[in-house]
């Protein structure tokens, strides 16, 4: 009898989850041709805050790695793309997948000696971690990065010759289909052996090594996955403002990018994406406040942690998720 | 159904920030103002604006610009970091009566800011940004009232090694873009003094900003035994510096950057400590012999209570008057005709902070640099 | 030679502050696991309370009680104050979500921590106060080339003095135990008998009261104060408790004082641009080879 | 010690040689040798303390032994990763059941199959034919396995949410998701009533029949270790005090004593 009612029900629901979806997606395409510049660079920033809420959310969100050192994958892959372009004159859409190898490169140095420890030991390691590469960017070693001036002039990405991007819609457009193809592969991830694994070491790492998974194997790939996507962030951000300085990837970043993925809801892709909406809109629309915007801020981060501690969309366990709107059949139905 | 009601959150969202364009007020000629109100540099964005609206009141008290329109403020907060800057910069650009605009205190803020301005050809004056860089870059609407570090490390090089004899000295700062562009022009400019063996640096590194601690720092820089010691970072950190120096026997001469000394310097390093410390400026406001100086200085301590305590402020006024000044004069609002007027006709027009003029590239002609000395009573004043 | 010891000196005054903050800090941390940014700023409150009572009651403190005597009021009426403050945001913000884990309870932190600092900005203002430069004893004492301040030497004997009196409260006391059993789990020591609200109450003043003294200490002896410090100082307190090994208050003291040295010889012997950098690498070092900090008990997973 | 009917003939599996483990001063396992046969279901008792749950933990990998050697089917897997462990074939369950709380009870066992999967990042991404296949493979083991403990009803239901004897259930389906040739229970009856006592015995037996694999047991019911075990080990203080077919370890003096203490210590 159980059987019945649950498919009744995921039917009525799939059906009307895939109309609301086409509907945000329209809204998405016509946004920016109704609003000023301004609004559209407001969501080119929404965007931003959304990869770089889903690069945390595979760290913190699916393998429940206390990791608030984040922004400093952020800013190699920005001073990646800065140097580069700036020195050498690498064009920057081949940048992008750079910036993203080398902060994944980094990541998996930093991370491979000290993967194995654990909750608030790992929390103060990336904390560390991150203000390293802060500290570093502000002295300017071998003046690659150009010290608290950062690095200035980075040119648009173009697609060669007369397609260049640099007006607000394309750069809204960019990033946003980064972010969307972003969700795609994390929701393939996630359906896959990879994501369960990772939500097997975030439930109980001893009896995950027990039934045969590579702890070390999949928290490494964690953190260099999550580090690869915020130096996509990082890339398109540097191209954006043409010039890079350390004060954007402080300590602070870290944290805005934690509470993304809390308030959300952790590893819940959806609640990523309203966790950036609110923090990165919430600043913008309460500009006029000026003075007491951060009051109001802070008491709404409390507010949204006690009346929704699992987050504003957390991730359905038992079968229905988010998922299931993208694969052919129900994912875990027979 | 739970999962509609938030999807409708995320369009509700989004419809928020829908245009709620301030309707475009026919008479008001609008100046905008972009400044960090909160943040670290919540103090000086706040003078600033002071300031800025300061100047704005007497020029409208004597019956505005453009045949009796008067003038307004619009001041957007960037909160001192280079993604809001810009953010702001787009929002004033983006409102179709604003004519020109004042743009911020901070180098790394003014870059991204400056280039969005550029982009759609809005004039824009930098009053707290000193970098070289900012007019190295062929930008056509880009002024800046205030002086560059350059000129600034050039006037050190020239007057305080002479002043005290000095052959070693010992150059310190703050990790800021501010700070340390100032530190290594100084280097730049001492450099030919030290080819030839007159004098030598030994002590260059910088202290981080927000610490309250240096006694480790500074015990190093006394076993340097430097002959005078320049510091290019903020009164802050400066007050700090100089009243724990004493405390460990440092007794060289101290030299403050412009950003270095002020009456908050003066208050928390207390007199006895701050008497004798000298400090490299623009002309400060206390002692502008300019006539339109003493009037705004009126006008703001009456309003205020106090004078601005650091020169950055009084730039932001400045580039106030001289967009006023140029609308005033063209008659016209269009950015290329003021750009073109800025760049060429305009030089020794009336200013606070002396006669302003620019130059090719946008940067302030002739400001001029005095070593200041705090005196015994406490107030700062040119020193021989 | 002296010059080395005057630098341990100063690096050992750094420590003192870092270790009582350290201490304030895990006296929240060692027992309900939270990691509480907002302490850093019951330390800014504390100082800018501070900064008003030597302000506004200068003319009695000068007349009455001395400037030792100040100072002692001012600590006490700012950790009266932040005390109460502690209460009210541990009720407000940490009270109703506990329940739903350590994660939550970090954003709330955060959460408070922007109010409180906001908070300050919009009562003080955003400038830089200063503590009246007359009602700080400043007496300078000359060993040898060794340059020390009478200030100095009175905060070493304090913060070690709080310590003590800490230390005792928690290892020797009945109380001291009940606190120590719900650090190690809460729901057995409530069926003990031990009133957990009883334990909270007592945290959330001392903790924040502790921040507070040293808020006024720090106020005292560098005599300028920001909105913003707290921030950074609650960030060297949580390296100093990890330093120390979690839940282990004289941990936590003595990863103060060996933050305060590390920082000393980064800036003295490498470069003061670098400190923060050299201070990281040693902590990060120090977890590799020992996964629970200098002296935390090193716990063998139990399967 | 004479048995009188010999141990069956098959192949040695498991085999520690001269295993000794020590924690701080605590010798907890002291040069302990023990053979367990292919197909059989092998035993390991002693009073509480006696070292056995060390010996599992040694034995599959999560603790690393100061002595000794752990020889699997004639290769040394001393001091191997657990995951190495599992792939090479001994699935183990825990004594405080360790399941995954928040995942379903199919994922739960899903978790098994994880050491047979060969695919990597990239194919999860681009959903390679290999992928869906052990995808698929993943699944319908899962679903035997689940379908093995009669809990199909409840594949959606989240763990936690499970009755203790069934987490018990699952725990050994997930163990026998990873296709093992050794089962290793650590005290799997504890906490079942003796119906579900009986059900597992029967499963045990039943697993045994079925499918070629061996089982080594920690267990306290003694009406287990009599009903099901082919062979017992008894342990104390870290050290095998006597071996053998149920029977023979229920008469030995030693084993009494070292259970019931004598009366003349």
């Amino acid at each position: 009898m159980i059987e019945e009612t649950k498919r009744i029900g995921m039917e009525r629901f799939f059906g009307s989850y895939q109309s609301m979806f086409f509907i945000t997606l329209t809204m998405f395409i016509i946004y920016p041709f109704v609003v000023s510049d301004y609004y559209i660079d407001v969501a080119f920033f929404f965007g931003i805050y959304a990869l770089l809420g889903l690069s945390l959310n595979i760290v913190l969100g699916e393998v429940g790695l206390f990791d608030l050192g984040h922004a400093g994958f952020y800013a190699i892959g920005a001073y990646t793309t800065a140097i580069l372009n700036t020195k050498f004159g690498v064009p920057i859409l081949i940048l992008l997948p750079l910036s993203a190898a080398a902060a994944a490169l980094f990541a998996y140095l930093v991370c491979s000696p000290i993967i194995h420890l654990r909750g608030d030991y790992l929390c103060i390691v990336t904390i560390g971690m991150g203000e390293i590469v802060r500290i570093a960017l502000i002295n300017n070693p071998f003046n690659l990065t150009g010290g608290p001036n950062g690095v200035y002039g980075i040119d648009f990405p173009s697609f060669g010759g007369p397609f260049v991007i640099d007006s607000s819609i394309e750069y809204y457009f960019l990033i946003w289909i980064v972010v969307a193809l972003s969700i795609y592969g994390l929701i393939r991830l996630q359906n896959s052996h990879i994501g369960r694994a990772w939500n097997y070491i975030r439930e109980d790492e001893v009896a995950a090594g027990a039934s045969g998974i590579d702890v070390r194997h999949y928290k490494l790939l964690a953190f260099v996955l999550g580090a690869a996507l915020a130096g996509v962030a990082g890339n398109i951000y540097a191209s954006k403002l043409m010039c890079v300085s350390p004060e954007s990837f402080t300590f602070w970043e870290s944290c805005l990018m934690f509470c993304i993925v809390l308030i959300g809801g952790m590893g819940s892709i959806p609640g990523v994406l309203i966790g950036a909406a609110f923090i990165s809109l919430f600043p913008e629309i309460f500009r006029p406040f000026a003075m007491y915007r951060m009051l109001i801020f802070g008491t709404v981060m409390i507010l949204m942690m006690m009346f929704r501690p699992g987050g504003a969309w957390p991730r359905k366990r038992g079968g229905i998720g988010f998922a299931s709107i993208f694969a052919k059949k129900d994912v875990t139905d027979d | 159904m739970k999962i509609m009601k938030y999807l409708a959150m995320i369009g509700v969202l989004m419809c928020i920030c829908m245009p709620w364009n301030a309707m475009a007020a026919a008479k008001p000629v609008v100046i905008g103002l972009q400044g960090p109100i909160t943040g670290p540099w919540a103090y000086e964005g706040q003078m600033a604006k002071q300031s800025c609206e300061i100047a704005a009141e007497l020029i409208n008290q004597k019956g505005g610009i453009l045949g009796g329109r008067m003038i307004e403020v619009r001041v957007v907060d960037d909160a001192g970091e280079p993604k809001t800057g810009a953010l702001a910069a787009q929002r004033l650009v983006t409102q179709k009566d604003v004519v020109a605009s004042i743009s911020t205190y901070g180098s790394s803020i003014c870059e991204p800011a400056s280039t969005i301005y550029e982009k759609f050809k809005k004039v824009n004056i930098g009053y707290g940004v000193t970098a070289v860089r900012l007019t190295q870059r062929g930008y056509k609407y880009f002024f800046r009232t205030c002086g560059r570090d350059d000129s600034q490390g050039q006037f050190f090089a020239d007057v305080v090694p002479a002043k005290f004899g000095a052959k070693r000295i010992a150059i310190m700062h703050d990790n800021t873009a501010f700070g340390k562009g100032l530190a290594e022009d100084t280097k730049r400019a001492l450099q030919p003094m030290i080819d030839d063996g007159k004098l030598m640096i030994v002590y260059y590194d910088a202290v981080t900003p927000g610490e309250k601690d240096f006694r480790v720092t500074l015990t190093k820089l006394r076993e340097t035994k430097p002959e005078v010691w320049y510091f290019t970072g903020y009164y802050a950190e400066a007050a700090l510096l100089v009243s724990q120096a004493r405390e460990i026997g440092i007794t060289c001469p101290f030299v403050g950057g412009n950003a270095a000394i002020n009456d908050e310097f003066i208050k928390i390093a207390g007199l006895n400590i701050a008497k004798g410390c000298y400090m490299t400026n623009e002309p400060l406001p206390a002692d502008l012999p300019y006539e339109k100086a003493k009037e705004f200085l009126k006008a703001y301590k009456d309003k205020y209570g106090e004078i601005p305590s650091s020169p950055w402020p009084i730039y932001a006024a400045d580039a106030l008057n001289i967009i006023a000044y140029a609308v005033d004069n063209t008659g016209s609002t269009k950015s290329d005709v003021l750009a073109d007027y800025l760049r060429d006709k305009v030089d020794g027009a009336p200013g606070i902070t002396g006669p302003i003029g620019f130059t090719e590239q946008g940067d302030r002609e002739g400001v001029p640099f005095y070593l200041y000395v705090v005196d015994d009573e406490g107030n700062i004043v040119v020193s021989k | 030679m002296d010059v080395f010891l005057e630098q341990l000196i100063n690096g050992l005054t750094i420590g003192s502050f870092y270790a009582l903050i350290a201490l304030g800090y895990s006296m929240v941390y060692g027992i309900l696991k939270l990691i509480n940014f907002a302490h850093g700023d019951f330390f800014a409150l504390g100082s800018y309370v501070g900064y008003t009572v030597l302000v506004f009651g200068s003319a009695v403190i000068t007349t009455h009680f001395g400037l030792w005597g100040g100072l002692m009021a001012a600590m006490i009426i700012a950790a009266v104050c932040v005390a109460f403050v502690g209460i009210m945001v541990e009720r407000a913000a940490y009270r109703p979500i506990y329940p739903a884990g350590r994660l939550p309870a970090v954003v709330s932190a955060l959460g408070a921590s922007i109010f409180i600092q906001n908070t300050i900005m919009v009562i003080w203002g955003p400038r830089y106060q200063a503590y009246p430069a007359s009602l700080i004893p400043n007496i300078h004492i000359q060993i040898g080339g060794l340059h020390i301040t009478m200030l100095q030497i009175v905060i070493l004997i304090m913060s070690f003095m709080l310590l003590g009196i800490l230390y005792w409260i928690i290892q020797k006391t009945t109380f001291g135990a009940a606190i120590r059993a719900t650090a190690l789990d809460k729901d057995t020591a409530s069926l003990m008998g031990v009133d957990f609200n009883k334990v909270i109450f007592f945290i959330f003043t001392l903790g924040p009261a502790l921040g507070a003294m040293t808020g006024v200490m720090v106020g005292m002896y560098y005599r300028q104060i920001s909105f913003t410090m707290g921030w950074n100082y609650g960030l060297k307190a949580f390296t100093a408790t990890i330093m120390g090994g979690i839940g282990n208050l004289p941990g936590a003291m003595f990863g103060g004082l060996i933050l305060g040295v590390l920082e000393m010889f980064g800036a003295a012997y490498i470069s003061a641009a670098w400190k923060d950098v050299f201070v990281f690498l040693i902590l990060i070092l120090v977890l590799i080879f020992r996964p629970t900090g200098l002296f935390g008990e090193k716990v063998a997973e139990k399967v | 010690m004479t048995d009188f009917n010999p141990r069956n003939a098959q192949p040695v599996v498991l085999e520690t040689r001269n295993l000794s483990k020590v924690f701080g001063g605590l010798t907890a396992v002291n040069a302990f040798d023990a053979q367990v046969h292919k197909g059989e279901i092998c035993s390991l008792i002693g009073p509480n303390g006696a070292g056995k749950t060390t010996v599992f933990n040694t034995v599959t990998g999560i603790y690393n032994p100061e002595k000794g050697h752990v020889i699997f089917n004639g290769n040394d897997i001393t001091g191997h990763k657990p995951h190495h462990i599992v792939s090479t074939g001994i699935a183990r369950t825990f004594q405080n059941i360790r399941l995954f709380p928040t995942m379903t009870c199919l994922e739960n066992i899903m978790a098994g199959q994880h050491c047979r999967i060969s695919s990597g990042l990239w194919s999860a991404l681009f959903k390679s034919a290999r992928q869906k296949h052990e995808e698929r493979e993943t699944r319908a083991v899962a679903e035997s396995r689940i379908k093995q403990i009669r809990l199909w009803d409840y594949r959606h239901e989240l763990a936690k949410n499970m009755a203790y004897g069934s987490q018990r259930m699952l725990e050994i389906a997930r163990a026998l998701a990873t296709n093992p040739s050794l089962l290793v229970l650590d005290e799997p009856s504890s906490g079942l009533n003796p119906k579900e006592t009986e059900d597992l015995m029967e499963f045990l037996t039943g697993l045994i029949r079925k499918e070629d694999i061996t089982i080594l047991l920690i267990e306290h019911d003694m009406n287990v270790v009599m009903g099901i075990s082919d062979w017992v080990i008894v342990m104390d203080e870290g050290k095998k005090i006597a071996e053998g077919h149920p029977e023979q370890i229920y008469h030995n003096p030693r084993v009494i004593e070292a259970y019931l203490g004598s009366n003349d210590r």
